[in-house]
This record gives structure tokens, sequence and C-alpha cells, in this order.
């Protein structure tokens, strides 16, 4: 179990200081690669929590397609090489105390509520079972998610198109 | 069973493991690879630069291509965002060594026999389109830009179908560890003869060509290497790399085409398994059996590539939306039909 | 191949007052014609007479070449008669504009011919006839200094844009032969050893 | 007499929709980011030489091309005024060096009208020979290297290992294999050497067999028809009024080839031949239409090997060659198009003024009209299959 | 294992990517905020399915990883569309809804 612990340590700290890395650089390619890192460690995260399968599919979804969608949008608005000037507004200090007051008291509620549970795992869950739970349980969902998603396929050419 | 959550001996394992990833498989793939199709294509070209140096056959021109790549300069343009230039290549080579982690050699030769083997090799193999997209961008060069932008919409684009095309296989063999369909074709039965197992090619004969078209692209290879289009992109994405940079491109690139072609072999061919031999013999011999339907593989995929023109960019957008992925649906339809029904 | 006697008539009869003369250069029609009716005889050649396809156009300085720099008994250079002659057809003054232009049914070829002042070297372009003779049109004015009138874009073709002159004038020397700083030198580091006056000069 | 019969051109027209980019009216784009302006060259394979081309990009869409030319250019017009005639044939070998030999002729050609002089039989057949031979060199390394620009890496490699064939012909014949330099104002250095004849009886085949391979490899694939077809089409009409000529013109329906149609000129009256149109006028029909010349210059070059006429090479020419006054055009038909020289001669040794009408400037100054409205991938096959050297735009 | 590492761990990552949407001008950005919110999320939903032993939370995450992709498809559509009409991804130059 301290391995898991280590690895966790470490992947935590890399996906907060990557996070920080995405809501501070003034280079908007640096912030999708930042987001790589993110996104990595969440699925990595994922594997520590037994959930092979979603790993998976944070990968294949979220770093193979999600983020070469934002760099392939920035990279068509001519993102230029280099910091840029004025990506953020003059809101940061204020954004920093909410931010602060939502995460203490997040973390207070948290530790107040949690503490005391443990999580204990023997085996990866079998993607059998989740495809159980979709297809048996979560069918409605499942077919609503896919009307969705076509609606979304529908709506961004709508949009990117010009007539 | 779970990467990380191995018991006690994971740390030595894993050091072994890594040693066999890093250094056996690329050199593996590279030396058998490049050699071999080196060598093959130069027959096909009547190229006599290769065959030349060291005498027999050229034997020298892998050695001299390598000693040549490293004693280049190492050249980073003065625009270029140098921390995501020199990473670029990196991430391209990772994703390719990620791949043979799942790859089963024999019944127990390999790195982790994940319960997602395919959905994992499918989803890492996708990382290498950041690496292609960093390097495309941090160039500061439009060529290598527009190669980018051409590369990420193709992998896209192809991705679909290559996994459309390992759906069918998935559901026939009823379980997404390559061990497991490796073993479901090698215990399988053709009309109750079991003489040669089941090869999936023979069922999934759509997906293995769907599944060869769409790694071609994966691959950027020709016809669908419009974003390395050498003659007009120049190389695309990798015109300003030089020395072992440009070397890690060139061995990401081919060994891609190896991981792809093995898991061609895994998927269609049946893999590591030989009829009627089980056990050590088994894990003997599959390394050669697997290498040997690998270079079968290559061999069409290498023959495609040096053949064949390039397909325009929206020719090859048409192609993948409005050819391949209907008929990959069609035939998981069709798979998932008889699935149920026998 | 058409007849050139009747080649000849028939141009002759559909320019009209436009021809100032014309002859024969070993077998092909030399047409000289007015200048005021130079794009008027492009017109006329190719929507009338069907001369749809055009060769070339350019320009030609019958001034006699100054003999420059040559070492005396220097074979190599061919002289050139000293007095100022003219071609076929003729020529009012030095600079003339001649243009080829054929037909690809009737497989025959004429080449017209019009004088340029020498004062004021204007001459009609012919873009709007035949839209190929954009890049001839743009030669000939770098090289001879002759102004294409109605060229939508008369900029340099060869040679840089700030290149100074107009080489294929007559008396522009030939570069090989005399030394004239390169146009583009601006920043030469003098040689080791002395001699940086040439980088200097280079640079004024 | 040549024949004129139309030959069996493929059943199929250009798709009309294919002209839509040929309007003049606004590009069509669907994802509007914005213009980048792509610099293709000076340095870049696509343009085999010194072109520039200045893109501007919405997309893979070219909106306007400007190419930009002149980095090779190096005066030969006013060269020419200081040379000798016969060292004015060392210079023009270098104006389309891929087939050097074939621009040499009209130049000697045009010196030996003004001179009133013929170049013997013999002489005239074993020029027509060399033309016929330097049009397959320059004509196969074209078959392989479209190939490449659209992508298919081994007709290239196809092409350059068949040219190197009939570049030792050119070689054994003249000692050159680029610039031969082997005319001379009536007639040529030297007779042919031993066992040349049937050296070349031999390679013709090994050219006919390389032509039945790319109408294979290259013309019958898929890929390729798709890449080519109606892309970069340039109507009949236009592309005169532009200058284009030779195999690109013909490409485009017009069926004129000097060769046949022009003042007669070396051994090709003597010759039957066919001239090969195409009626589409895009890339791929300027692609078919050299593929057929080649295979007709191979067997226009065994007919010349057949009817090889005996006797001098030389015709009887003054020591010193000095041209009368006079002016002389002449035109021929070479691999790249038409290339004629006006020489004016003022009774010098050397020419007053020589005019080079070179092939390859006219039919790159059709290129900001076919280029626009095409994408990037496009204006490479419009380049490669217009098929131009540098040398002879540049001069 | 505990579990409040994970859900602080996300608590933390919630927070950054709200600083990010409240910070940010830029469309992209902005969007990347919204995704690093919807992991933080996800993370939330793994633990629990983990610490439960129930598979729901992990079949929840799945439909939470589609309906990003639907959303940055259409998100980074209308920002390509800002683009084309204000030559900017920049969101507080978009004024012109305010009438």
């Amino acid at each position: 179990m301290v391995a898991q612990n280590v690895a966790f340590g470490i992947l935590a700290l890399a996906m907060v200081l990557a996070a920080i890395g995405v809501v501070r650089t003034q280079n908007v390619v640096h912030a999708a690669l930042y987001l790589v890192v993110v996104l990595a460690g969440a699925a990595a995260q994922y594997i520590l929590l037994a959930a092979e399968f979603v790993a998976w599919v944070q990968v294949l979804i979220y770093i193979g397609a999600v983020v070469i969608l934002f760099l392939f949008g920035i990279m068509l608005t001519r993102a230029p090489m280099g910091d840029l000037e004025g990506l953020n507004n003059r809101q940061g200090l204020p954004a920093v105390v909410a931010t602060l007051a939502l995460i203490g008291t997040l973390t207070a509620l948290l530790v107040d509520a949690f503490s005391d549970q443990e999580i204990v795992l023997d085996a990866p869950t079998p993607t059998a079972d989740i495809a159980t739970q979709v297809f048996k349980v979560y069918v409605v969902p499942f077919e609503a998610v896919s009307i969705l998603l076509l609606a979304a396929l529908v709506g961004a050419i709508v949009l990117a198109r010009r007539d | 069973m779970n990467a990380l959550a191995v018991e006690i001996p994971w740390g030595v394992l894993l050091a072994i493991k890594a040693v066999v990833i890093l250094a056996v498989v690329p050199l593996g793939a590279l030396v058998l690879g490049y050699t071999f199709l080196l060598k093959m294509m130069s027959h096909m070209q009547s190229r006599l630069g290769p065959m030349d140096p060291g005498g027999f056959h050229g034997w020298f021109q892998l050695i001299g291509d390598g000693i040549k790549f490293l004693q280049k300069e190492d050249i980073v343009p003065d625009e270029a965002d140098r921390r995501v230039f020199a990473l670029a290549p990196t991430v391209v080579v990772i994703s390719t060594f990620l791949i043979f982690v799942v790859i089963p050699a024999g019944p127990r030769l390999q790195v982790a026999n994940l319960d997602v083997g395919v959905f994992y090799a499918l989803a890492v193999s996708s990382l290498s389109v950041i690496g292609v997209l960093m390097a495309g961008w941090a160039s500061a060069n439009k060529f290598a830009l527009i190669g980018a932008l051409r590369a990420a919409a193709q992998l896209i684009a192809y991705e679909l179908p290559l996994l459309l095309a390992v759906v069918g296989v998935v559901i026939q063999a009823g379980t997404m560890s390559l061990q497991g369909i490796v073993s479901a074709q090698q215990d399988g039965a053709i009309f109750g003869w079991s003489g040669i197992g089941n090869p999936f090619i023979l069922t999934q004969f759509v997906g293995f060509l769907l599944f060869l078209i769409a790694a071609q692209a994966e691959l950027t290879q020709t016809p669908f290497d419009m974003p390395v289009a050498e003659s007009e992109l120049v190389a695309g994405y990798m015109v300003e790399y030089t020395g072992f940079r440009f070397l890690f491109f060139f061995i990401g690139e081919f060994g891609t085409a190896t991981a792809f072609a093995a898991l061609a072999a895994t998927l269609f061919l049946g893999g590591w398994s030989i009829p009627g031999v089980h056990g050590t013999a088994a894990d003997l011999l599959g390394p050669l059996v697997l290498v040997l339907k690998l270079m079968a593989v290559a061999f069409l995929m290498f023959w495609v590539r040096f053949t064949y023109p390039r397909l325009r960019e929206d020719q090859l957008q048409a192609l993948a939306w409005k050819v391949l992925i209907p008929i990959a649906l069609v035939n998981v339809i069709i798979t998932a039909i008889i699935k149920v029904a026998i | 191949m058409a007849d050139l006697a009747t080649l000849t008539s028939r141009i002759t009869d559909a320019l009209g007052d436009a021809v100032l003369d014309a002859g024969e250069a070993r077998g092909t029609l030399v047409v000289r014609v007015r200048p005021d009716a130079w794009r008027s005889t492009a017109e006329t050649a190719r929507r009338t007479l069907g001369f749809d396809y055009l060769s070339f156009i350019a320009g030609i300085d019958w001034m006699p070449a100054p003999v420059v720099g040559l070492v005396e008994g220097d074979t190599s250079t061919p002289a050139q008669p000293s007095d100022m002659t003219f071609g076929v057809a003729g020529s009012a003054g030095r600079f003339q504009v001649f243009a080829h232009v054929q037909s690809t049914t009737q497989h025959a070829g004429v080449t017209f011919r019009t004088d340029v002042d020498e004062a004021d070297p204007r001459v009609e372009s012919w873009v709007s006839v035949y839209p190929g003779a954009d890049w001839h049109e743009r030669e000939c004015w770098e090289m001879y200094g002759f102004v294409f009138e109605g060229h939508p874009s008369l900029r340099h073709l060869y040679l840089p844009s700030e290149f100074e002159g107009h080489p294929l004038r007559k008396d522009f020397p030939l570069l090989a032969r005399e030394v004239k700083p390169w146009p583009g030198l601006t920043d030469v580091e003098p040689m080791p050893g002395g001699d940086d006056e040439a980088g200097e000069e280079g640079a004024a | 007499m040549s024949t004129t019969e139309q030959p069996m051109t493929p059943g199929f027209e250009v798709d009309p929709a294919a002209f839509r980019h040929l309007a003049d009216a606004q590009v069509n784009v669907e994802l509007d980011t914005g213009d980048m302006i792509l610099n293709m060259g000076p340095q870049h394979p696509a343009t085999h030489g010194t072109l520039r081309l200045v893109v501007r990009l919405d997309g893979e869409r070219v909106i306007a091309a400007d190419p930009v030319i002149g980095y090779m250019h190096r005066g030969y017009e006013k060269l020419t005024e200081f040379r000798t005639y016969p060292q004015v044939t060392t210079l023009i070998n270098r104006i389309d060096w891929l087939s050097s030999f074939a621009n040499e002729v009209p130049f000697v050609h045009a010196a030996e009208q003004l001179m009133e002089i013929e170049a013997p039989p013999r002489a005239q057949y074993i020029r027509t020979a060399l033309t016929e031979l330097s049009r397959i060199a320059t004509f196969l390394l074209f078959l392989g290297e479209m190939g490449l620009q659209v992508g298919a890496l081994t007709p290239a490699f196809y092409g350059f290992r068949d040219r190197e064939h009939v570049l030792n012909l050119i070689e054994a014949a003249t000692g050159g294999r680029f610039h031969p330099n082997f005319n001379r104002i009536g007639g040529l250095k030297d007779d042919l050497p031993w066992g040349w004849i049937a050296e070349t009886r031999n390679t013709m085949k090994i050219v006919l067999d390389a032509c039945d391979v790319f109408e294979d490899l290259v013309v019958g694939n898929e890929i390729f028809q798709a890449r080519t077809r109606s892309i970069g089409i340039i109507p009949g009409e236009l592309g005169a009024s532009y200058g284009v000529s030779g195999s690109n013109l013909r490409a485009s329906g017009v069926d004129w080839d000097l060769r046949r149609d022009g003042a007669p000129y070396l051994a090709y009256p003597d010759l039957d031949f066919q001239v090969f149109t195409h009626p589409d006028g895009d890339s791929f029909s300027r692609y078919w239409v050299r593929l057929q010349e080649t295979r007709e210059s191979a067997r226009m070059v065994l007919q010349l090997l057949d009817g090889m006429p005996a006797g001098p090479i030389m015709a009887k020419v003054p020591r010193i060659i000095k041209v009368p006054e006079g002016e002389a055009w002449v035109e021929t038909e070479n691999p790249l198009g038409q290339m004629g020289y006006y020489v004016v001669s003022k009774g010098a040794t050397g020419p007053f003024r020589v005019k080079i009408r070179s092939a390859s400037f006219s039919n790159v100054s059709i290129l900001p009209w076919m280029l626009r409205g095409v994408y990037v991938p496009d204006v490479v096959t419009i380049l490669a299959s217009l098929y131009f050297i540098l040398g002879d735009i540049d001069r | 294992m505990l579990l409040n590492q994970f859900l602080i761990l996300a608590a933390i990552l919630f927070g950054i990517g709200m600083y990010g949407v409240l910070v940010r001008r830029n469309g992209v950005l902005v969007l990347m905020s919204v995704e690093l919110m919807l992991n933080a999320v996800n993370l939330n939903l793994i633990a629990f399915s983990a610490r439960l032993q129930e598979t729901s939370g992990q079949v929840f995450s799945l439909f939470v990883i589609t309906i990003a992709a639907a959303e940055v498809g259409v998100g980074l559509a209308i920002i390509l569309l800002l683009y084309r009409n204000f030559r900017s991804p920049d969101l507080d130059e978009v004024h012109q809804m305010k009438g």
C-alpha cells in the first residue's frame, strides 16, 4: 500500500502543478500541454482506483481527441509563438480569494465528513461489470448521451460551416 | 492485473520489463523492420544506394545511417519553442513503446496482460498525435504547422475506423485482452474443425482490411502521408528536426509500423499461436511465430507504401468518413448479429 | 503553311493604314505598324486574323554597342558595325518592340514590330488582348525601360527590385567585363589584410 | 508525311464542377481562419530549381499565387551579343539543361539559314535522332518525377533508371551527357560511333517497355487519377493566348505540333509520326500526352535509324564564321514546348541581338491563373504536370 | 489509501479550474479550465465508486467524459465562429450581444 500512496503523492503533485500551469501560463499551446499532464495524471489516478477501463477511455477520448481538438483550434486561430499579453482579465485577486475560499471550505467539509473512510481494493473492476451496468441499468441515459453526441456533431458542423 | 498494484517484486519486475521494452523491443523492431523493409524496398524500386554499403546486400546501411544521424548537428530554430521542440520526439517515441507493453509473444511472454489490452494499445497509440502537434507548432515553421494540422485531422478521422475494425474481433473473441484474443483464435474451430484454430482473418476479413487501411493512415504512410508529403510540405512536422531528434521520429515511425503490424498479427492472424502447440514450447516458439506473422503484415503495409501515390487531404477525409466508417459499422453490426444468433 | 504572299496581303488588308512597312526575314513575315496602332494590331491579329498564340514580346536596341573595356586584339568578342542600321521593315529610331504571334490552326505566324520613341519610351500594352503578354512586357520593361501603358503591374521580373539601369540597352556595359558593385551588397566585412575600400564602395 | 488521326483517347470528360474553381468568383471557404502566406521556394522540392511561389492560403486553399522568378537569371540575351556564333551554342546548352541538344538545334539552324547553307542529310538525321533522344530522356524524368510529386516513390526510381540508358547513348554519340555542344554550324562535330545504331535499337525497346510500366503503375492508378483528373485545367484557347506550348497545349486539345505544322526542319518531313492530343487539359491529360509522345519518339528514333543516309556530316563552311546581315526566326518543338530564336545579324562574327523564346517561361506565366482556388497539394501536381526547367524560365 | 486524499485533490483541481474560468479571457483557455473542473468531478465519482465497490460511479464518469467531448466540439466551433467574426478569440470583446 505504501507504493500506491507514493504514486498518489507524485501524481497529485504533478497534477496540481500542471493545473496551475493551465490557468497561469501566458502561452495558449503550453496551457493545452499542461492540460495533457493533468489528464494523464487523472488517468493514472483511475488506475490506482482500479478503474482501468475508465482510465484508458480517459486517455483515448481526453488526450487523444479533446486535447487534439484544443490544439487544433488554437493553431487554426493563429497561435503565436512566445507569450501573449492580455490572456487574463483584471479579476485576478478576487478570483484567487474566491478560489482559496472554495478549496478551504471544501477541504474542511471533506475532512469533517469522510476522514475515516478508507479505500480497500483487491482487483481491478472487470470491464464486463461496467458493460452490464451501462446496458442494463443505465441504458436510457446511454441512449440520451448518444443522441446528445449526435446533436453536438450536427451542431458543431452547422456552426463551423459558412454558407 | 492492476498495473500499479502489483505486490512486492513489482520493482524488480518492472525494471526487468523496462529493460525489455526499452532495449530489446525497439532494437528488434528497428533492426528487423528497417533492414527487412529497406532491402525489400530497394529490390522493388531498383534502388542502388541501400544495397551498396558494406558489400553483401548493403548490410552496413543501418549502422551507417545510425552513425550519420548521431553525428549531425542538433539544430533548434531561433524562433522555436525550445522545450516543446525538444520534448515532441520523445512523446512520439514513448507512445510507440507503450504499445509493445500489451502485445503477447507467448502464453507467458507479455509485459502486462491488461483486461482491456486492445483498447489500451489503441489509446496509447493516439498519444503520438500530441507529439506531432507539438513538433509542428514548436518548429515555428508554416510547413511544419500545416503538416501537424493535417496529421491531427487525419489521425482523429482514422482512429474511428481503426477502433471499429477491432470491435468486430472483440465481439467475436468476447474479450479485449490480447492474450484472450490469441487463445480464442488458437482454440477456435472452423465449422467444428479445429485443425488450424480459427484465425480471425477468416471471419473478420473486412475488419482486417479496414484495420490495415486505417493503420496505414495512423502511421501517416503512403497513400495517407499528406502530413509529411515530402514534395510539398518537405517533411511536414519533421522539417526542422535534425540529428538524433529526427532519428527519434524515425524510430517512432518504424517502431509504430512494427507495433501496428504486431497488433494486426495478434488480432487477425493468431499472434504467437501455432495450432496444437501449448505450454513452454509455445513460449519458446511464440516470439518467432509472432515475428514471422508480423513481417508478413509489415510487408503488405510497406508494399502499398512504396507503390501508391498519396491522396489529397479532402479525399482522404472523405474516404474515412464516407467509406471506411460505414463499412466498419456494418461489419460490427453483422458480427454482433451472428454472435448473438450462434 | 500558308503562302507568304497571301498571308502578307491578308494581314495588310486587315490592318489597313496601321501598316508602315512589311518585309520578309528568311521565311517569316515581319510587319511594322504605327506605334499608336500597337494594341489595335493585337486585337485585329487575335480576333480577325486568328493568331491565337502569343509567342513572345521583346525589345531591340538598334544602336551599335560602344566598344568598352576591351583589350586590343581580343578576338573573343565579335566586332559590330559602328553605324546604326535597321533590320527588316526599317525603324524610325533606336528602339523597337517586336512580338511574334502565331495561329495554332492555320499554322502560320507573323512578327509585328513598332517604333518606340527614345526620349519617351512608351508602348501600348497587349495584356488585355493576350494575357500572356504580362511577363513578356515586364521583362521588356526592366531590360529596355519601355513603359507599357495599360499593364496592370509593371514590376521587376528577373532582376532585384533595387536594380538600376536597363541591361539589354546597348549602352549598358556587360557586367562580366565591367566592374560594378553588386546592388545587393550592403554589409561586407573587410577582407583580412586590407582592401576594405571595395566593401565601403559596395555599402555606399 | 505525318498523320493527324485522333488517337484512342479514353472515354471521359472533365467534370463540369471542376471548373468551379476556375471562375473568377470569390473562393469558397468552409472554415475561414484568416490568410496565411506560404513561401514555396526558392528552395523547395516541388519547384525543382529556384522558382519561388508566394501563395496566399486560406486553410488548404490557395487564394492567390504569385510566381517569383529570376533567381537563376544569367542574362543570356546580353551575353550572346558578346560572343561569336560557335561560342553561343555552349551558352544555350544551359537553357533547358535536360534536353540541351534540342536547344542547340534552332539556333544553329537560324545561323545556317542566315548563311544560306544546309547541313547534309546524314547530319540532319543524326540531329533529329539526338533531339528525339533528349526528348525521351526529358520525358522519362517527367514520367517518374510526376509520380514522385503525387507521392509515389517508385516511378521516380524507374524513370531515373531508364533515363540513364538514354543518357548513355547521348554520351556515346556526343561525349557529353548533359551539355553535348555537338552541333556545328553546317553539320555536326563527329559521326556516330561504331555500334551506336544497334545499341540505340536495344535501348528503344527498354524505353517502350518503360512506357508500358508507367502506363500500369501511374496512369492506371486510381489514386493518381483522383489526384490529377480535373485538376489544373488549361482551356486550349486561354493556354494559347498565354503562349503555353508543346505537350501542355496539346493536352488541352490544341492539335499543333511544330514538328509537323511548323516550317519544315531537320528530318521530320520524312518521318511518319502521330501527334497526340487530349480534350481535357488537366494534369492527367498532360501526363497522358507526354507518355504517348515518349512512345512515339522511340518509334521515330527507330524510323530514323532505319532510314539513316550515308554521307558527310559537315557542309562546306568557311573557317571563320561570319554571318551576313539579316534576321531569322527559327522555332522548334522542344521537349518543353516551342523553343525559338530570333537572331538579328549585322554581318559580324557574332549576333547583334538574339531573342530567346523559351517554352517554360510562357508555360509558367499561366500559373497565377491556374493556381487560384486549388488545394495546396494540387499546387504541387500542377507544377509537376506543367513540367518546367528553371533554366528555361530564367535564361 | 484514504478516500479523502482523492477528494481533496479533486477539490483543489476544481478550485483551480474555477479560477481559470474566472480569470481567463481567451475562449479556448476558458474551455480548458472547464475541463479541469469536469476532471475533478470524475475523480470524485471514481473515488466513491472504489470506496463503495460499486461500478455505477465509473459508468457516470464515462458519461461525463462523453459529454465533455461533445461540449468541447461545440465550444470550439463557437470559438472559431467568434474568431471568424471578430478576428480574436477573446471572449470579453464580444459585446455585440449586449445589445
